[in-house]
């Protein structure tokens, strides 16, 4: 189990741009969208890091732009870190995909993309997950209007 | 003694008294075919009633219980609704096969009646080679559910047709084997000297070892045969939703169903003929008082009794296994019942020759 | 024969399983493609039971939101309670009273136990065989009447409440557990006989389905499926809450990784269960019941982030707060999820009725998928 | 040799597997007293509902027609589903103010998920869970109830 600083310091050395931020439990990271492939094969082939499991991967939308959440956990030593991935345009958001790394990121980031618009470049079956493939919008972002099927309380 | 072969014997008497003896033969084709109808119809309302009774009583739970004196009406009620029931054929299904298929069917398990003795000296038509017309009609019945599985225009239909091709097919192979037994036992085909070779004991019991495993790879390859669980593959619900019927609605949906348990009840009542003796009541050796009383039971009711357990017998296995991968289903055939049985086909010769039955 | 695995071509039957299909328990739907009986891919499509719960949690304060996540997993919804009030007690920085986590404990290990008994029963029906069924209902009613007793409902609960529990313990349920403990322990036999020795489930689901550890992980599977596949995923063991670490109790691990490994780890957490109630059930610490809130309650600007393990594994609860009364963002993990996308990869090559021992033995809540 | 002694080994091991399975479904077939089966709706009268049980929300009177509740609307407030409306009135107190009264509970129970998060809300006790559970209708606009009787009153004291 290594510590938040020494994960810090190498994952300072992949991006150097990285913010971290160490406040709550787990060590948050926090980079752009064009540094994310490089460090997330990092994370997971490093052989002091080994981040092997990808527990949760979520879309937020922050209304001036947008960022996908990765909780990695290393299943052989333990540690965990947060990834947080800045994805500054908001009209045609494209972040590299994961699912080659880690193969559950597959159907996560099908329904990031469901739901956020956010497009994984190279994943092998970007498809609507749970709506309709003719639905227009992503129902999940916080400007998304549907007058007829949201209901106001 | 009052008998059902009495009764038969003094109408066929007054028929040949009243009419010309052509008219009278026709007469009692006509009669025959009624009665052969109305007993298919009578064992599938009581066949229904008691697998939901067998299986409810297994499950911990009552069963119907609201139509009728103690539920027994539940199974008439769900006929009646089964008749009034639009009977849908499916747009692109072949309509002629569709519609064909399920009276296939019937037609072959009601064949099958013809060389059973329901009572002493009561048989339809006593075939001299009715073994063989057995195992010969029974595989008919398989080309129904080919038809329906092909015509229905549905891959769940047709992929459950194709198991049970492939089912009935390999497991007939030991069913005739484990029958063969018996007749290199009783050294004929004809169904009534089979019977009346098992009058001072059931080939059962004269038969030992050989019948034994005969009498087993029998059940089990019977129900294969007659697509019940643990071999239910052809309609498989949890993978194939109904299999080769699952278009199928109203009356023609009704017609498999009572065809699925007429044939249970014909391959049982074949097995109570062939192992349990049939009508023949339970002798012991030379206990001459216990024979004498079991003598006093009807003929009828000790082939009913028989036929009843091994369907119960039937029953029991479905509400217990877990159901068998097609391509296990297939390992149990050929490689261990068709070994076993051929090995135990020899075996009975051999005791045959050497007389080592009893 | 591996190439050919994956690919469509003329003479493939495509099949639609689901979305209504007696075996996908649900609104699943599978596209699967078969060469004869061989499976080549399976597909799933989601989305028949999607309410977006996540986006409905967005304008509901942090005391409404609970009861909804108890329609994602409803089989375990006791569990998925407490997770989502884990990481809402995580935000406010309260302490939980001993008498509180004690419940707690006690009745999330009662709902596993009741999920893993309508998934023995559910899963000996996938293949076949139709009494186990109502044997498992026999015991997962007793659980249930329980439950209704003392949180006044028998599926979702809803009895967990910021801070604590809605109600105390009802008077009745120490004996009752106890009754049922005794009951369930002499009927427990019975399972084995009936289905785990059985020559033809277990031709069924041996060698089935195989899952290796690495691929349980790169899949994200969590709980059960990959316990079976020989790795450590317990949250109660490897990262405790409500006080599991100082309960006596094994996290059952094999290393098959095929059905009947996960059919096992499933038999022995229960016999787990078991124990931890055992452990518990007659020291229930006294106090109260709940912890002092108040009224409305407003998490302060973070990032919060629980974790707790159901019946079908990992169940996270994400929530962003910028310190309104209610979430920002709210992320649940579901396992079933996961779990799920790891079907492909299990079921390739193997026959139709494999695929439903496979999904039997993922147990697959559909309502925990689609959220 | 030994592969058929291996092959014997495993027949019989199957066999009996099977049988101490039927044996089990034998035993249940032939103990009735086994059956968990209930027979509703002929055991109506004998069903007990343990007492916290959620069926539907119920305003509590009293023999005088009166309430518990001030219209203070936390029920509302608290329900996540929109399920309770509160429809308030302006009653003229004996020295002439003017204070805001219930008028109608109004409570859908086709909304309601028995959360108790009302119950729980309520600072005066107004409102409570009731045991009743056949609560099918042919008609959806039946479950629209309204919870306060026609021309009762709110209780003396309550505030």
């Amino acid at each position: 189990m290594m510590s938040h600083e020494e994960i810090k310091s190498l994952i300072l050395n992949y991006s150097p741009e990285a913010v971290c931020d160490e406040s709550g439990p787990w060590l948050q990271v926090s980079i752009q969208s064009t540094d994310w492939l490089p460090l997330a094969e990092a994370l997971r082939n490093h052989s002091q890091l080994q981040f092997d499991y990808l527990f949760c991967l979520t879309g937020v939308d922050w209304k001036t732009h947008l960022s996908v959440v990765y909780h990695l956990t290393s299943k052989v030593f333990g540690h965990t870190v947060v990834v947080k991935v800045k994805i500054d345009d908001r009209i045609n958001p494209v972040v590299e995909t994961v699912s080659n790394i880690w193969r559950t990121a597959e159907l996560h980031e099908r329904e990031a993309y469901d739901l956020f618009g956010i497009r994984f470049n190279s994943h092998p079956d970007l498809r609507r997950l749970f709506l309709t493939d003719e639905w227009v919008g992503w129902p999940l972002r916080k400007d998304y209007e549907d007058p007829i099927n949201m209901i106001k309380l | 003694m009052l008998s059902i072969a009495g009764i038969a014997n003094s109408i066929h008497q007054w028929l040949n008294e009243t009419f010309s003896s052509g008219w009278a033969t026709l007469l009692e084709f006509v009669l025959v075919g009624i009665l052969v109808i109305s007993f298919f119809a009578f064992l599938g309302l009581v066949l229904v009633f008691m697998e939901r009774k067998v299986s409810a009583y297994m499950q911990l739970r009552v069963g119907p219980n609201r139509v009728g004196y103690k539920g027994l009406a539940q199974t008439l009620a769900d006929t009646i609704k089964l008749v009034v029931k639009e009977g849908l054929t499916p747009d692109g299904a072949d309509k002629f096969l569709f519609n064909f298929a399920p009276f296939l069917v019937l037609i072959a398990s009601m064949l099958l009646m013809a060389p059973i003795a329901f009572a002493k000296d009561f048989q339809i038509w006593d075939i001299n080679i009715g073994v063989l017309y057995i195992t010969a009609i029974s595989s008919i019945s398989v080309i129904g559910v080919l038809m329906a599985g092909w015509s229905s225009n549905n891959k769940y239909s047709l992929l459950g047709a194709m198991r049970s091709g492939a089912q009935i097919v390999s497991y007939e192979l030991s069913a005739g084997l484990a029958i063969m037994t018996i007749v290199i036992l009783a050294g004929s085909i004809r169904l009534s000297d089979i019977i009346a070779s098992q009058e001072n004991g059931w080939w059962i019991f004269k038969g030992h070892i050989p019948a034994i495993i005969a009498f087993v790879i029998y059940i089990i390859a019977v129900t294969a045969e007659t697509n019940r669980a643990p071999f239910d593959l052809a309609e498989a619900e949890s993978e194939l939703t109904a299999g080769f019927h699952t278009e199928y609605s109203g009356m023609k949906f009704a017609l498999f169903f009572l065809s699925e348990y007429v044939n249970i009840f014909i391959v049982c009542a074949i097995g109570a003929t062939l192992f349990l003796g049939g009508w023949m009541p339970l002798h012991i050796g030379h206990w001459e008082g216990f024979n004498h009383i079991m003598d006093f039971i009807p003929s009828s009711l000790w082939f009913m009794g028989k036929t009843f357990f091994l369907i119960f017998l039937i029953m029991w296995f479905r509400w217990t296994f877990p159901r068998l991968r097609i391509d296990q289903l297939l390992n149990l055939e050929w490689k261990y019942l068709l070994p076993i049985s051929l090995f135990n086909l020899l075996l009975v010769t051999f005791i045959a020759l050497m007389g080592w039955y009893f | 024969m591996l190439e050919e695995i994956g690919t469509t071509e003329q003479g493939d039957l495509v099949i639609n399983i689901g979305p209504q299909h007696p075996s996908t328990h649900g609104v699943l739907h599978l596209v699967i493609t078969l060469n004869g009986e061989t499976i080549k891919k399976v597909e799933p499509h989601l989305g028949y039971i999607h309410r977006s719960i996540e986006k409905m949690c967005e304008s509901l304060t942090y005391r409404q939101f609970i009861y909804s996540t108890s329609r994602m997993d409803y089989l375990s919804a006791h569990i998925n309670n407490h997770g989502c009030a884990l990481a809402v007690e995580q935000g406010l920085g309260i302490e939980i009273p001993p008498r509180a986590r004690a419940i707690r404990v006690l009745l999330s290990e009662l709902t596993r136990l009741a999920s893993h008994q309508l998934w023995w029963g559910a899963m000996a029906m996938d293949v076949g065989a139709i009494t186990p069924f109502f044997h498992a209902f026999r015991e997962r009613e007793m659980i249930n009447d329980i439950m209704e007793e003392t949180c006044g409902a028998r599926l979702t609960m809803n009895y967990m409440v910021p801070g604590g529990v809605m109600f105390d313990l009802h008077p009745n349920f120490v004996t009752r557990t106890k009754d049922f403990l005794r009951f369930f322990r002499s009927k427990f036999n019975e399972y084995d006989e009936l289905v785990t020795n059985n020559i033809i489930f277990q031709e069924r689901m041996k060698g089935v389905g195989v899952l290796s550890s690495a691929d349980a992980i790169s899949y994200g599977c969590t709980g059960p499926v990959a316990r079976a596949s020989g790795v450590s995923s317990d949250i109660r063991k490897i990262a405790p809450y409500e006080g599991y670490d100082q309960l006596q109790f094994a996290e059952a691990i094999q290393s098959g990784g095929d059905c009947f490994a996960r059919y096992l780890v499933r038999m022995q957490e229960m016999r787990e269960s078991l124990a931890i109630i055992d452990q518990l059930i007659d020291t229930i610490p006294d106090g109260e019941f709940q912890a002092k809130t108040k009224a409305v309650l407003k998490l302060p600007k973070g990032e919060y982030y629980s974790r707790v393990e159901t019946a079908r594994g990992e169940f996270g609860v994400y929530i962003i707060s910028e310190g309104a009364t209610t979430p920002y963002r709210m992320k649940f993990r579901s396992p079933g999820f996961s779990n799920l996308s790891a079907l492909d990869h299990m079921s390739r090559g193997s026959k139709i009725g494999d695929l439903v021992a496979i999904m039997g033995s993922l147990d697959l809540v559909i309502p925990d998928i689609d959220r | 040799m030994s592969f058929l002694i291996d092959y014997i080994r495993t027949v019989y091991k199957s066999v009996r597997s099977l049988l101490i399975g039927m044996r089990k479904t034998g035993y249940y077939f032939t103990h009735h007293k086994e059956i968990i089966t209930q027979n509703y709706p002929e055991n109506r009268d004998t069903l007990n509902l343990p007492e916290r049980f959620r069926g539907e929300v119920v305003m509590t009177h009293n023999e005088a027609n009166e309430h518990r509740c001030t219209g203070c609307t936390a029920c509302e407030l608290a329900c996540p589903n929109g399920t309770i409306k509160i429809v308030t009135k302006f009653d003229i107190t004996p020295e002439g103010k003017k204070k805001k009264a219930l008028d109608t509970f109004v409570y859908h129970l086709e909304l309601c998920t028995m959360c108790n998060l009302c119950i729980e809300a309520c600072p005066t006790s107004a409102i409570k869970m009731d045991q009743a559970f056949e609560h099918s209708v042919y008609d959806r606009r039946l479950l629209t109830k309204k919870l306060n009787k026609p021309d009762s009153k709110l209780m003396e004291g309550v505030e």
